[in-house]
C-alpha cells in the first residue's frame, strides 16, 4: 500500500538525484539548445511525477517522519544519509518540483545564451533545494543548503542583468557568512547531543540554557539571513533584481522558505527555551519587516526590487507565525511560505514577460500595459489582489491563520499582549495595497503614450501556460485549503508541543545524572 | 412559531449564477461576443432577482434558513465554516441588491453600447452582484469578510474600467486604499471576534454577547482600559465606515464617479457603500451592548451627512452631486443604527437603493445625451428633449429630498425623529442638529442640480446640441421600474412591511434585528404619539425639505443671477467647499506625503545608507579591503623585511611564552 | 673553568649578530649569507658546546651535517646568485623588489 | 686558569669579528671578519674537545666556502656598499629586539639547568680514541643514513649550481620562443621614478 | 670514557627504506641517462622520472601492513602514517611532473629538473619518515635545496631567480632558526630521537624551562617556514610566483605535506610535554595565517600569486588540526592535505594551459570569458574554486570540516568560528575567479596550449573533487587508519 513501507524504495532519493541525473545525461548526451530544452523540462516534470506520491501516500496521522531512508554515509563522524519528511516539508518538496518546471517554461525563449548551462544550473538547484527539505541530518542538511549556493550564484551570475556580479558576489557571500555560524552550532551540538547528527536526536537532546541560547543565535543569523530578516535583509532586493526571472521565481518561491524552514525544523523543537526567549526580539524583527519594509516597497521604482521587498514583508508574516508558538499561527506561516512561493513567484514572472518585450523593469518606462497586453493585465492583476491578500487567494488564508494564532498567542512569551503586535501586523492589510497596486497603476494602467510599450505584445501560450497551474493552486489554497491543512495538523501539533514543552528541566537532570548514579551506588 | 426553511438549491441559485455568468463572460467573453454575454450575465442576475424575490415572499411568511455548507479553514480551534443565514433583514438586502442589479445590468445594454470592455463591464457587475450577495447572505463573520473584500475588489475595478483615464486609475487606487484601511479596522474586529468567542459565526457569537459583555472583559491599551464589546464593534465600525464613504474614509467615494454610471448607480449608491450599514444593522446584537460605539456610530454618521451635504451644495459635476448626497444620506442610515433605530437605517438604505440609483442612472441617461459631458453648468433646459429621464429624474430628486409621499420622505422623517426622540447626550444634540440642516441641504442641492440641467438656461454646446435626445428604451425601462420604487417602496415599507412598529421583533425585522428595551426609539417615538400619516404637516424635516426646494427654485430657476451674487459676499466658504473641505489635501499632507518620505527615509537613509553603505560596506566590506590593502602592503618585496617578519614573530612567540611562564 | 653558559652565551651573541645583520643589512645579498654563515656558526658552537658537556658525540656529528650541508647551500645560493646577477645587474638587496604585493 | 683566558680570547674575538661581519661597509672586509670569526670557533671547539670540527671548520668553511664567497664578491665586483637611508630608519625598533632578543637567548643559555645542574661544568671526560676516530666510528654506522643523505645533497647542490649558472654555448644561436612568449612587462620595463 | 660502543650492528629492517633507496637510486641513474637522451627526446626523462615514482609507491604500497617498523637504530621509522603521506607526496610529484611536461620541455638542462624533483620528492620522503632531528633536518634541507634550484630553474626569467633568491634567503634563515631550536632541546635532552627527547622533556624540572621554550619556539619557527605559518610564510607568494607554475603546483602541496608530517611526529612524539605552550603559539599562527592568508589573497591580480595566498589561508586552517592535539585532528589533517592536493593540481594544471600566445595566463584578467570558449575547462575551475572555498558537495567542504571538527571537539570553539568566518571571506576570492571565467565577457582570444596529460589531469583531479565531496568516507576512514600506528 504505501510505496515507502512496503517496497522500501527511495522515493525521497530518487526526487533528489534525478534532477542531478538528468542534468548529467543532458550534459554529457543532448546536443541543441531546443533539445536541451525539451530534455531539461521532461526530467522536471519527471522529478514532479516523482514527487506527487508523496502527497498522494502521505499518512496525515501521524507526526512521526515518513518515506524514511537512512544509511551510513561518513561513518568515521557518523554522518548518516538520513531523509524523512513530515508534513511540513512534505509541500515544499512539491512545491520545489512544481516551481522547477514553470521556471524551465518560463525560460524557454528568453534564455537564448549557454541554454544548456542553464538547465543544467536549475536541476542542480533543485537537487539541492529538495535535499534540503529531506534531510534528517544535520550535515547532510548543511550539505544541501550549501551546495544550493553554487548553482544559484552562477545564475545570477552568467544570465542576470546589468549589475549582475555585485548582485551575485553579495548574494553569496551574505548566505555563506550567515550559514557559516550555522555549521559551528551543528559542530556544537554534535558533541553536546553525544556524536550524533540526527535532527531528531537533537530534537530529544535536553540542551541547557546556555547552550540553547548560543545555538540559537547561531542558526537565527544563518536562516534570518535567508529569510531574510531585517537587517540582513538588503542582499534579496539586489539579487532578485539582477537575477533571470526564474532565478528569481526559485530565490523567492523556495530559497526564502529555507530559512522559515530552518526555524521550524531547528530552533523551535531543538531549543525550545531559547526560542521562547527571543520571541521579542523576532517580533519586533518581524514588525519592521512588515511595516518598514512594506514603506520601502512603495518607494521602489524598479518592480522586481518591489516584489522583492514585498517578499520580505510577507515573510515577515512567516516568523511572526512561526515563533507565536500556536498550532493556528505555525499553520499559517507554513501556508504563507507555500502562497507566496506561487504568488511571488507569479509577480517575478509577471515581470519577466514584460521584461522580455521591453528589457527594463523601471516602473516609469512602462504604463498602460492593458492596452495591449489585455490577458496579461488580467493575470497580474489576480496576482496583484492574491499579493494583498484579498480572501480568495492563498495568501489570505496564510496571513489571516498568523493574525489570528498572533491574536489568541500567549503573552508570556513576549512580555505583554500579542493582540498589539496582530494589530501592528494587521496594518500590511493596507500597506500591501498600497506598494502592490500602486505599482500595477503606474505600469499597466493608463493610456498608451510610450511608443515602446506600443509594440508589446500580448502573451503567447506558453507563457499563459505557466500561470495557470500558478493560478489554480492560488486559488485552490485561497478557497480549499483543508488537503494542505491535513497534512499539518499533525506535525504542527507535534511542533508546537516539542516547542513548548520546556527542556531545562530535563537538561538539569541530565546533569544531575552523574551525581545521581553516583549517589545510588 | 413554525420554521419553515428555504430551498437550498433556490439560495445558492441567487449568488451563484451571477457567478457563473461572470466568469463566463469574464473567461469566454472573446468568443461569447458582446450580444451573449450581456443576455447571459442579465439574464442571471434578472433570474436571481426573480428568485430572490420568491425567497423573500417566503421569509414573509416566516422561512429563514441556517446552514454551513462547507469548512473553509480547519486550524486547531480555529474553523471557519462557510454557509448561509437567510432571515428578513438578508431577504431585503438581496431583494435590493438583486433587483437594483438587474435594472443596472438591462441599463448597461444601452449605456455601455460599442464600448471595447463591453462583455469584461457585464462580467465585472454579475461577479459584483455575486459579491453583495455573498456579504449579505453570508452566516459568519469571514463570509461577510470575503464578500467585503469582493465588493472593494470589484469596485476597484470598475472605477478604474475605463483604465485610459489618469483619472479614473487614481480613483480605482484611492478607493480601493482607504477602504483597505477599513477593512484593517475589520480585520482587527475579527480577530478580537475569534480570540473572545471562539467561534465566527454570527449565530454563536450572538449568543455569548449577553453573558461576555456581563463579564466586562477588558483590553488593555497603553493603561487605558477599553471594554472588550467596544473594541469589537469600533474595530469592525472602521470597517464600515470605509466601505459606506464616512467622514473620515469618505475621500473616495466621490473620486469613484469615475466608474461608468451604471456602476455609480449599483455599487457606489445602492449596494456596495451600504455593506457598512447593512453591517452595523446585522451586528445589532453586538453594538447594542456598547454605548461607546453607538455613540460613534451617530458621531461619524451625523458628521458625515452634514459635511457631506454642505460640500453638495457647490458641486458642479452632476455625478459628484449625487455621490455627496450618497456620503451623506449614508450618514443617516448609520444615525439610525447608533440611535437602535436599526430597522429604519435598513429602511433607509432600502428606499435609497431606490432613488439614489434612479438618480444615478437618469444622470447616466443625461451624461449620455450630452455627449459624456458631467458638469451642470453645460447642460440645462434638457427637459425637452429628454421627457421621460427628466420626469424620473423629478420623481428620484422629490424622494431624495424627503417630500412625502415619495419613498425617502418615509424612511428619513423616521430616522430624523428617532435621533431626536433618542436622549443621547451631546451627541444626540449635535446629530439631531446635522440631520435637520442636511434635510435642507439635500433639498437644495438635489434641486439645484435639477434644475440647472433640466431648467435654467440652455447652455448645452453647440456641437452637442443635435446629439441631444431621449435615451433609448433599454436605458429608459429600468428607470420607470426603478422610478417606480421611489415612488412606493416608503410607503410599502411602512404600511406592509411596518417597519416603524416600535416592537422591532413584531415587525419585518423579527428576530434579525436587535434592540434593548432601553433604547429603542421607536417605542420612544410611539410613546410620544405622534406618529401618524399626516404628521409631516406638523414636523420640522417636511418645512426644511420645502425650504430648500424653494431656495434652489428661487436661485437656479427665476433669479439665476443670485448664485454669483452670494459666491461674491464670501468667496472663501464657497471655495472652501468647492474644494470639498480640502480632506484630499489634507490627506496628502498627513499621510500620503509623509508615507513616501517615511519610506524613502527608510529605504535611502536605512536599507541604502545605513546598513548597505554603512554596515556592510563601511563596515565589513571596507575592514575587508582595507585589511587586505593592509596586508598587501606589508608584501614589501624587501627580502630584508620578510626576515624582520620572522624575527619579530619568533621573538613575539618566546617573549609570550616567557612571560606567561 | 668555563661553564657552559658561557659558551651558549657566545652562540646567543653571534646569533643575534646573525639576526640584526639579516634585517638590518641594506647592501648586498652576500652579506645576508655571511649572516647566516654567523647564525649557523652559532647553532655549531652550541651544538658542540652541549655534546662536550653532555658527552654525546651525537651533537658533533650534527656540527657533521651542518657544516655540510650549510656548504652546499653557499653553493647553491650562490649559484641562485650569480644567476641573478645575470639578469638583473645587481645584488644589492633592495633591489631584489620586483616580486611584492 | 688559561682555559679562561683562551676561552675569553676566542670568545671575544669571535664576537667581535662578527660585529665586523655585520658592521664592515666593504663586503670583503665583511669575509675576512667572518673567517677570522671562524678561526675563533675553532678555537672555541678545541676547547671543547671536538679537534676533528674545528679542523674541518678551519679547512672546509675557512678554506673552500669563504674562498667561494670571496670569489663570487670578485666576479661580481659588488664588494664595497654604499649604505641606503633606510637603516637609520628601522635601527631603533630592529635594535630593540635584536637586543630584547638577545636578553632572551643569554637568559636561555644561561638558565638554571645549564648554568648549575650537572652539565654545567666542562670536564674534560678521558677517551680511548682520538675525536676524529671516535666521530668516524659513529658517523659511518650509527648515522650512516644521516651519512648517506648528505651525499647526496651535496650531489643536488652540485647539479644544482651548475644546472643555474652553466653557459650554454651561444655559437649556435637559435631564437628561444618560449622565453620571449614569458616575457613580462615588468621584467623589461622598469619604473624609473623621476 | 666513550659510551660509543663498536661496531655496531648490521642495521635493522632495511628493507623498510626501499622507497627511498629506489628513489635515490633511480635518481641518480636518471642523471646519467639523461645525458644519452637527445633535446627533442626530452619527454622520456619525464616519463622515467614518473616511472622512478611509480615503482617508489608500489614498494610503498608492498611494504605497507598496518604496522610500526623502525629501522636504522631507530632513526626512521615506516607507519602507515608516512606510508600515507608518502603516497600523497608521490602523487603531487608525479602530477607536476605531468603538467611539466608541456610547460618546460623549451628550458635547457631539462632533464635534471625531473631528477632534482626526485630529490625534492627523497628529502620529503626522509623528512615523512624521519624519528630523528638530524634526519629530518638533512631530509627538509634536501628537499629546501631541491626547490630552491628547480624555483630558479627559468634562468631568463628574472622573477623566477629573484624568487629563488628569497625563498633562498629565508630558507636558510628559518633553518638557522629551527637549528638553534634544536640545540636547546638537544642540550636539555641530550638526545636528538624524537622520543627520548619527549621522555626527557616530560622529565625535565623547571630549571629548563626557558631553554625548553626557546628550544620550542626556533624550532616551531623552522617547521612553521616549511608549511609557510604566519609570520614566517612572506616568501611564499613571492616564491609561488616567480615559479615555474608546475613548481608552484608542487610546492603548495608536496612540502606542505612533509611539513605537515613532520609537525605532527613531532608534536607527538617529542613535545606532548609543552603541548600547552606549543597550541598557545600554534594557536597565534593560526590567527595570523588565517588572517593575512584570505586577506591578502582578496588584494591579489595575479592568480599564482592568490593562489600562494590561499596556501597561507589553507595552512592556516589545516594547523587547527594540530591544535587540537587529537587523533581526529591529525586524520584531518591528512584529509585535508589529500583533498587539497587533488583541488591545487587540478587549478594548476588549468593555470598552465591558459599561457597562450602573447599571454603569460596568471592574471585573473587572463580568464575572462573561459566558460564561453573552453565550457569543459571553465566548469573544472570553477568546481576547483567553489571546493577551494569550502562549498559543500564539493571535496573542500569535507576537508575543512574534517579539521574543524575535530578542533570543536578540543574545545576550540571560538578558533573555529574564527577559520569559518575567513573561510567566508576567503570564499570571495574563489568566487571572484569564477566571476571572471564565467560572467566576464572574453577579452583575448584562447588559443590554449593543450596535452593530452594535462586534459586527464584536469578532468581525474575535478572528477576527484566531486566525488570525494559527495563521498568522501573512504577517504576519512584511510586517513584514520593511517593514523593508527601514530596516536
Amino acid at each position: 500500500m504505501d510505496l515507502n513501507n512496503v517496497m522500501g524504495f527511495p522515493i525521497l532519493s530518487l526526487s533528489i538525484f534525478l534532477p542531478t541525473l538528468g542534468a548529467l545525461v543532458i550534459w554529457l548526451f543532448v546536443r541543441g539548445d531546443n533539445a536541451v530544452r525539451w530534455a531539461a523540462l521532461g526530467v522536471s516534470i519527471a522529478t514532479f511525477l516523482v514527487t506527487l506520491p508523496l502527497a498522494l501516500q502521505f499518512d496525515t496521522g501521524t507526526a512521526h517522519m515518513q518515506f524514511e531512508e537512512l544509511h551510513p554515509w561518513i561513518s568515521v563522524f557518523n554522518i548518516n544519509y538520513q531523509l524523512g519528511v513530515d508534513g511540513i516539508s512534505m509541500p515544499f518538496i512539491l512545491l520545489t518540483s512544481l516551481l522547477t518546471v514553470v521556471c524551465i517554461v518560463s525560460a524557454w525563449t528568453c534564455i537564448q545564451t549557454r541554454v544548456k548551462e542553464y538547465m543544467i544550473a536549475f536541476l542542480v538547484l533543485e537537487t539541492t533545494l529538495i535535499g534540503v527539505f529531506c534531510a534528517l541530518d544535520a550535515i547532510l542538511f548543511y550539505f544541501f543548503w550549501e551546495a544550493m549556493l553554487i548553482p544559484m550564484y552562477l545564475i545570477i551570475g552568467i544570465w542576470g542583468g546589468k549589475n549582475r556580479v555585485y548582485a551575485t558576489i553579495k548574494f553569496f557571500l551574505y548566505t555563506l557568512a550567515g550559514s557559516v555560524l550555522m555549521l559551528i552550532a551543528i559542530l556544537a551540538m554534535y558533541f553536546e547531543a553525544g556524536h550524533t547528527f540526527s535532527l531528531l536526536a537533537f530534537m530529544d537532546y535536553p540542551f541547557d540554557f546556555t547552550w540553547q541560547f548560543w545555538i540559537f543565535i547561531a542558526f537565527f543569523i544563518a536562516f534570518a539571513v535567508k529569510v531574510p530578516m531585517w537587517p540582513v535583509h538588503t542582499w534579496l532586493p539586489d539579487a532578485h533584481t539582477e537575477a533571470p526571472t526564474a532565478g528569481s521565481v526559485i530565490l523567492a518561491g523556495i530559497l526564502l522558505k529555507m530559512g522559515a524552514y530552518g526555524f521550524l525544523r531547528f530552533s523551535l523543537p531543538m531549543l525550545p527555551d531559547a526560542s521562547q526567549y527571543f520571541v521579542p526580539f523576532i517580533v519586533a524583527l518581524s514588525l519592521v519587516a512588515i511595516i518598514y519594509i512594506s514603506l520601502v516597497a512603495m518607494m521602489q521604482t524598479d518592480m522586481k526590487r518591489l516584489i522583492a521587498y514585498s517578499s520580505i514583508a510577507h515573510m515577515g508574516f512567516v516568523t511572526l507565525g512561526t515563533f507565536m508558538f500556536t498550532q493556528v499561527a505555525v499553520e499559517g506561516a507554513v501556508i504563507g511560505m507555500i502562497s507566496h512561493g506561487f504568488v511571488a513567484a507569479a509577480l517575478f514572472l509577471c515581470v519577466g514577460v514584460m521584461y522580455d518585450r521591453l528589457h527594463t523593469r523601471e516602473i516609469g518606462d512602462y504604463g498602460g500595459v492593458v492596452n495591449v497586453m489585455p490577458v496579461f493585465a488580467a493575470v497580474m492583476m489576480f496576482f496583484c489582489m492574491a499579493n494583498v491578500a484579498l480572501p480568495g487567494a492563498s495568501a489570505f488564508i496564510g496571513e489571516i491563520m498568523v493574525l489570528i494564532g498572533t491574536f489568541e498567542a500567549n503573552p508570556v512569551y513576549l512580555g505583554m499582549s500579542t493582540k498589539w503586535v496582530a494589530i501592528a501586523a494587521a496594518t500590511s492589510v493596507i500597506l500591501s495595497a498600497c506598494y502592490t497596486l500602486w505599482m500595477y497603476k503606474r505600469v499597466i494602467m493608463g493610456d498608451l503614450i510610450k511608443d515602446s510599450v506600443k509594440t508589446m505584445q500580448d502573451m503567447n501560450m506558453r507563457e499563459f501556460g505557466y500561470f495557470v497551474p500558478l493560478i489554480m493552486l492560488t486559488l485552490w489554497i485561497g478557497f480549499y485549503p483543508l488537503p494542505v491543512l491535513d497534512y499539518l495538523h499533525v506535525s504542527v501539533s507535534h511542533l508546537v508541543d516539542q516547542a513548548t514543552t520546556s527542556k531545562l528541566a530535563a537538561a538539569a537532570l541530565a546533569q544531575a545524572a552523574p551525581v545521581l548514579d553516583a549517589v545510588h551506588h | 412559531m413554525q420554521e419553515m426553511t428555504l430551498n437550498t438549491t433556490e439560495l445558492l441559485a441567487i449568488p451563484g449564477l451571477p457567478l457563473l455568468a461572470a466568469l463566463l463572460a469574464g473567461l469566454f467573453g472573446w468568443a461569447l461576443k458582446d450580444k451573449l454575454s450581456h443576455l447571459i450575465t442579465s439574464g442571471a442576475v434578472i433570474i436571481s432577482a426573480l428568485l430572490s424575490i420568491h425567497v423573500f415572499m417566503q421569509v414573509l411568511d416566516g422561512a429563514s434558513f441556517y446552514g454551513d455548507y462547507w469548512t473553509w479553514i480547519i486550524s486547531g480551534d480555529f474553523v471557519v465554516p462557510v454557509g448561509m443565514m437567510i432571515d428578513p433583514l438578508t431577504a431585503l438586502m438581496m431583494l435590493v441588491v438583486t433587483i437594483v442589479s438587474a435594472c443596472v445590468h438591462i441599463y448597461t445594454i444601452g449605456y455601455m453600447h460599442g464600448d471595447p470592455g463591453y462583455s469584461r463591464f457585464f462580467s465585472y457587475i454579475s461577479a459584483f452582484t455575486f459579491s453583495m450577495l455573498v456579504l449579505v447572505m453570508g452566516n459568519s463573520f469571514f463570509t461577510l469578510f470575503f464578500g467585503w473584500e469582493a465588493v472593494g475588489l470589484f469596485s476597484y475595478l470598475l472605477i478604474g474600467f475605463w483604465y485610459k483615464r489618469e483619472s479614473a486609475n487614481y480613483a480605482a487606487l484611492k478607493a480601493f486604499i482607504v477602504n483597505r484601511i477599513g477593512d484593517f479596522g475589520f480585520l482587527i474586529g475579527v480577530l478580537a471576534i475569534w480570540f473572545y468567542f471562539g467561534s465566527v459565526d454570527y449565530k454563536t457569537v450572538f449568543d455569548m454577547v449577553p453573558g461576555f459583555v456581563e463579564k466586562g472583559i477588558t483590553l488593555d491599551f497603553m493603561n487605558w482600559q477599553i471594554s472588550a464589546i467596544t473594541f469589537i464593534c469600533l474595530a469592525l465600525f472602521v470597517g464600515a465606515m470605509g466601505k459606506s464613504g464616512q467622514v473620515p474614509l469618505h475621500v473616495w467615494l466621490p473620486d469613484s464617479m469615475e466608474g461608468p454610471t451604471p456602476i455609480s448607480a449599483l455599487i457606489h449608491a445602492a449596494t456596495m457603500v451600504t455593506a457598512g450599514v447593512f453591517m452595523v444593522a446585522r451586528l445589532s446584537p453586538m453594538f447594542e451592548y456598547s454605548e461607546v460605539a453607538l455613540a460613534a456610530v451617530v458621531l461619524v454618521g451625523a458628521t458625515t451627512a452634514w459635511l457631506c451635504a454642505t460640500i453638495g451644495l457647490v458641486q458642479n459635476d452632476i455625478k459628484r452631486v449625487i455621490a455627496y448626497s450618497t456620503c451623506s444620506q449614508l450618514g443617516y442610515m448609520f444615525v439610525a443604527c447608533g440611535v437602535s433605530a436599526y430597522s429604519v437605517g435598513i429602511f433607509h438604505l432600502m428606499t435609497h437603493a431606490f432613488f439614489k440609483a434612479l438618480l444615478f442612472l437618469a444622470a447616466g441617461s443625461v451624461i449620455h445625451a450630452v455627449m459624456a459631458n458631467q458638469d451642470i453648468r453645460k447642460m440645462g433646459q434638457l427637459r425637452k428633449y429628454m421627457p421621460i429621464t427628466y420626469i424620473t429624474m423629478f420623481i428620484a430628486a422629490l424622494a431624495l429630498s424627503g417630500v412625502p409621499p415619495f419613498a425617502g420622505f418615509w424612511s428619513k422623517d423616521l430616522i430624523i425623529e428617532a435621533t431626536v426622540v433618542r436622549e443621547m447626550g451631546w451627541v444626540g444634540d449635535f446629530a439631531s442638529f446635522a440631520v435637520l440642516t442636511a434635510v435642507f441641504m439635500t433639498a437644495f442641492y438635489t434641486f439645484r442640480m435639477f434644475f440647472l440641467t433640466f431648467h435654467n438656461s440652455d447652455r448645452v454646446p453647440a456641437e452637442v446640441k443635435s446629439h441631444v435626445h431621449e435615451s433609448p428604451k433599454v436605458i429608459t425601462i429600468p428607470l420607470m421600474i426603478l422610478a417606480v420604487g421611489a415612488l412606493a417602496a416608503g410607503a410599502w415599507g411602512v404600511m406592509v412591511l411596518d417597519i416603524a412598529n416600535p416592537e422591532v421583533v413584531n415587525g419585518y425585522f423579527g428576530n434579525s434585528l436587535f434592540v434593548l428595551d432601553a433604547h429603542n426609539p421607536l417605542k420612544m417615538i410611539a410613546e410620544e404619539g405622534e406618529h401618524g400619516m399626516f404628521h409631516f404637516l406638523l414636523s420640522m424635516p417636511f418645512w426644511l425639505a420645502i425650504g430648500g426646494i424653494s431656495l434652489a427654485y428661487a436661485m437656479y430657476y427665476r433669479e439665476t443671477a443670485l448664485p454669483a451674487k452670494m459666491v461674491a459676499i464670501s468667496p472663501a466658504v464657497h471655495k472652501f467647499l468647492l474644494n470639498k473641505w480640502y480632506w484630499d489635501e489634507l490627506y496628502e499632507k498627513i499621510f500620503i506625503q509623509p508615507a513616501q518620505r517615511l519610506g524613502n527615509f527608510f529605504w535611502k537613509s536605512g536599507d541604502l545608507a545605513m546598513i548597505d553603505k554603512g554596515v556592510i560596506h563601511g563596515g565589513i566590506v571596507d575592514s575587508i579591503m582595507s585589511g587586505a590593502a593592509r596586508m598587501r602592503a606589508m608584501q614589501t618585496g624587501m627580502v630584508f623585511h620578510y626576515a624582520f617578519a620572522m624575527v619579530i614573530g619568533v621573538f613575539g612567540f618566546l617573549t609570550y611564552l616567557m612571560l606567561n611562564g | 673553568m668555563v661553564g657552559l653558559s658561557e659558551y651558549l652565551i657566545v652562540g646567543a651573541a653571534l646569533f643575534s649578530l646573525g639576526v640584526i645583520g639579516l634585517f638590518l643589512n641594506r647592501k648586498n645579498v652576500i652579506t645576508i649569507l655571511m649572516c647566516i654563515e654567523l647564525m649557523l656558526l652559532a647553532v655549531n658552537i652550541n651544538l658542540v658546546a652541549f655534546s662536550h658537556f653532555l658527552n654525546d658525540l651525537s651533537g658533533q656529528i650534527f656540527v657533521f651535517f651542518v657544516l655540510t650541508v650549510a656548504a652546499c647551500e653557499v653553493a647553491v645560493g650562490l649559484a641562485i646568485l650569480v644567476s641573478f646577477y645575470r639578469m638583473r645587474g645587481s645584488i644589492e638587496v633592495e633591489d631584489i623588489n620586483t616580486l611584492q604585493g | 686558569m688559561l682555559e679562561t683566558v683562551f676561552f675569553n680570547l676566542f670568545g671575544g674575538l669571535s664576537i667581535l669579528a662578527g660585529i665586523g661581519v655585520v658592521l664592515s661597509r666593504n663586503t670583503m672586509h665583511s669575509v675576512l671578519f667572518l673567517i677570522l670569526c671562524f678561526f675563533n670557533a675553532a678555537g672555541l671547539f678545541f676547547m671543547l674537545d671536538a679537534e676533528f670540527l674545528g679542523v674541518i671548520l678551519i679547512l672546509i668553511y675557512v678554506g673552500a666556502v669563504m674562498v667561494l664567497f670571496m670569489f663570487v664578491i670578485m666576479m661580481l665586483e659588488v664588494n664595497v656598499a654604499k649604505l641606503k637611508e633606510g637603516v637609520v630608519q628601522y635601527l631603533p625598533l630592529g635594535g630593540m629586539i635584536a637586543v630584547l632578543l638577545l636578553i632572551e637567548f643569554v637568559a636561555a643559555s644561561s638558565s638554571g639547568v645549564f648554568a648549575q645542574g650537572d652539565k654545567a661544568v666542562a670536564e674534560h671526560f678521558g677517551r680511548e680514541v682520538n675525536n676524529t676516530a671516535e666521530i668516524g666510528q659513529i658517523l659511518y654506522t650509527k648515522y650512516l643514513l644521516g651519512f648517506e643523505i648528505a651525499a647526496i645533497i651535496l650531489l643536488v647542490a652540485l647539479v644544482g649550481a651548475i644546472v643555474l649558472t652553466i653557459r650554454n654555448r651561444k655559437d649556435a644561436k637559435y631564437q628561444n620562443i618560449n622565453a620571449q612568449v614569458k616575457v613580462r612587462r615588468e621584467d623589461r620595463i622598469r619604473k624609473v621614478r623621476m | 670514557m666513550a659510551n660509543v660502543t663498536f661496531p655496531f650492528p648490521f642495521p635493522d629492517h632495511l628493507i623498510v627504506l626501499l622507497p627511498e633507496m629506489i628513489v635515490a637510486v633511480l635518481a641518480m641513474a636518471l642523471l646519467l641517462v639523461d645525458l644519452f637522451i637527445s633535446r627533442e627526446n626530452k619527454v622520456w626523462t619525464a616519463y622515467l622520472a614518473i616511472i622512478s615514482i611509480v615503482i617508489a609507491a608500489f614498494a610503498t604500497l608492498q611494504l605497507s601492513s598496518g604496522e610500526t617498523v623502525h629501522a636504522f637504530y631507530g632513526f626512521f621509522v615506516f607507519d602507515p602514517f608516512s606510508a600515507y603521506c608518502k603516497l600523497l607526496i608521490y602523487v603531487a610529484t608525479a602530477v607536476a611532473m605531468v603538467i611539466s611536461i608541456d610547460y618546460m620541455k623549451d628550458e635547457e638542462n631539462i632533464g635534471e629538473y625531473y631528477v632534482l624533483m626526485l630529490f625534492a620528492m627523497l628529502g620529503m620522503m626522509l623528512m615523512v619518515s624521519a624519528t630523528n632531528f638530524i634526519i629530518m633536518y638533512l631530509g627538509m634541507e634536501l628537499m629546501a635545496l631541491s626547490v630552491y634550484v628547480l624555483v630558479a630553474y627559468q634562468r631568463e626569467v628574472l622573477r623566477a631567480n629573484e624568487a629563488a633568491l628569497k625563498y633562498f634567503i629565508l630558507g636558510s634563515l628559518s633553518s638557522a632558526m629551527l637549528l638553534y631550536g634544536i640545540t636547546f632541546l638537544y642540550g636539555v635532552t641530550g638526545s636528538f630521537d624524537f622520543v627520548e627527547v619527549g621522555n626527557a622533556l616530560a622529565a625535565s624540572d623547571s630549571n629548563a624551562r626557558s631553554a625548553v621554550l626557546l628550544g620550542l619556539v626556533f624550532l616551531l619557527a623552522g617547521l612553521g617556514f616549511k608549511i609557510s605559518l604566519a609570520p614566517f610564510h612572506m616568501w611564499t607568494p613571492d616564491a609561488y610566483e616567480g615559479a615555474p607554475t608546475p613548481i608552484t603546483a608542487f610546492m603548495s602541496v608536496a612540502p606542505k605535506v612533509a611539513g605537515f608530517a613532520i609537525i605532527i611526529r613531532v608534536m607527538v612524539d617529542a613535545l606532548p610535554a609543552v603541548q600547552v605552550e606549543y597550541t598557545a603559539i600554534l594557536t597565534g599562527m593560526a590567527i595570523l595565517t588565517m588572517a593575512v592568508g584570505n586577506l591578502a589573497a582578496i588584494a591579489q591580480r595575479n592568480i599564482k600569486r592568490m593562489l600562494a595566498y590561499s596556501t597561507v589561508g589553507h595552512v592556516g586552517f589545516v594547523i587547527l588540526g594540530v591544535i587540537a592535539g587529537n587523533a581526529d585532528g591529525y586524520a584531518g589533517i591528512l584529509v585535508y592535505l589529500s583533498i587539497y592536493l587533488v583541488m591545487t593540481m587540478g587549478v594548476f594544471a588549468i593555470i598552465i594551459m591558459m599561457r597562450r600566445e602573447g599571454i603569460q595566463g596568471e592574471l585573473l584578467d587572463d580568464f575572462a570569458g573561459l566558460s564561453k570558449v573552453r565550457p569543459g575547462y571553465a566548469l573544472a575551475m570553477a568546481i576547483f574554486m567553489f571546493s577551494l572555498g569550502g562549498i559543500p558537495f564539493l571535496a573542500g567542504f569535507w576537508a575543512k570540516y574534517a579539521v574543524f571538527i575535530a578542533a570543536v571537539e578540543a574545545g576550540h570553539l571560538y578558533l573555529v568560528l574564527y577559520a569559518l568566518l575567513f573561510s567566508a571571506v576567503g570564499a570571495f576570492y574563489y568566487i571572484r575567479v569564477v566571476k571572471y571565467i564565467y560572467f566576464d565577457p572574453e577579452r583575448v582570444a584562447f588559443n590554449l596550449v593543450e596535452s593530452r596529460a594535462m586534459q586527464t589531469t584536469v578532468v581525474v583531479m575535478a572528477l576527484a573533487v566531486v566525488a570525494l565531496g559527495i563521498y568522501p568516507d573512504p577517504l576519512m576512514d584511510l586517513c584514520k587508519q593511517a593514523l593508527a600506528g601514530l596516536v
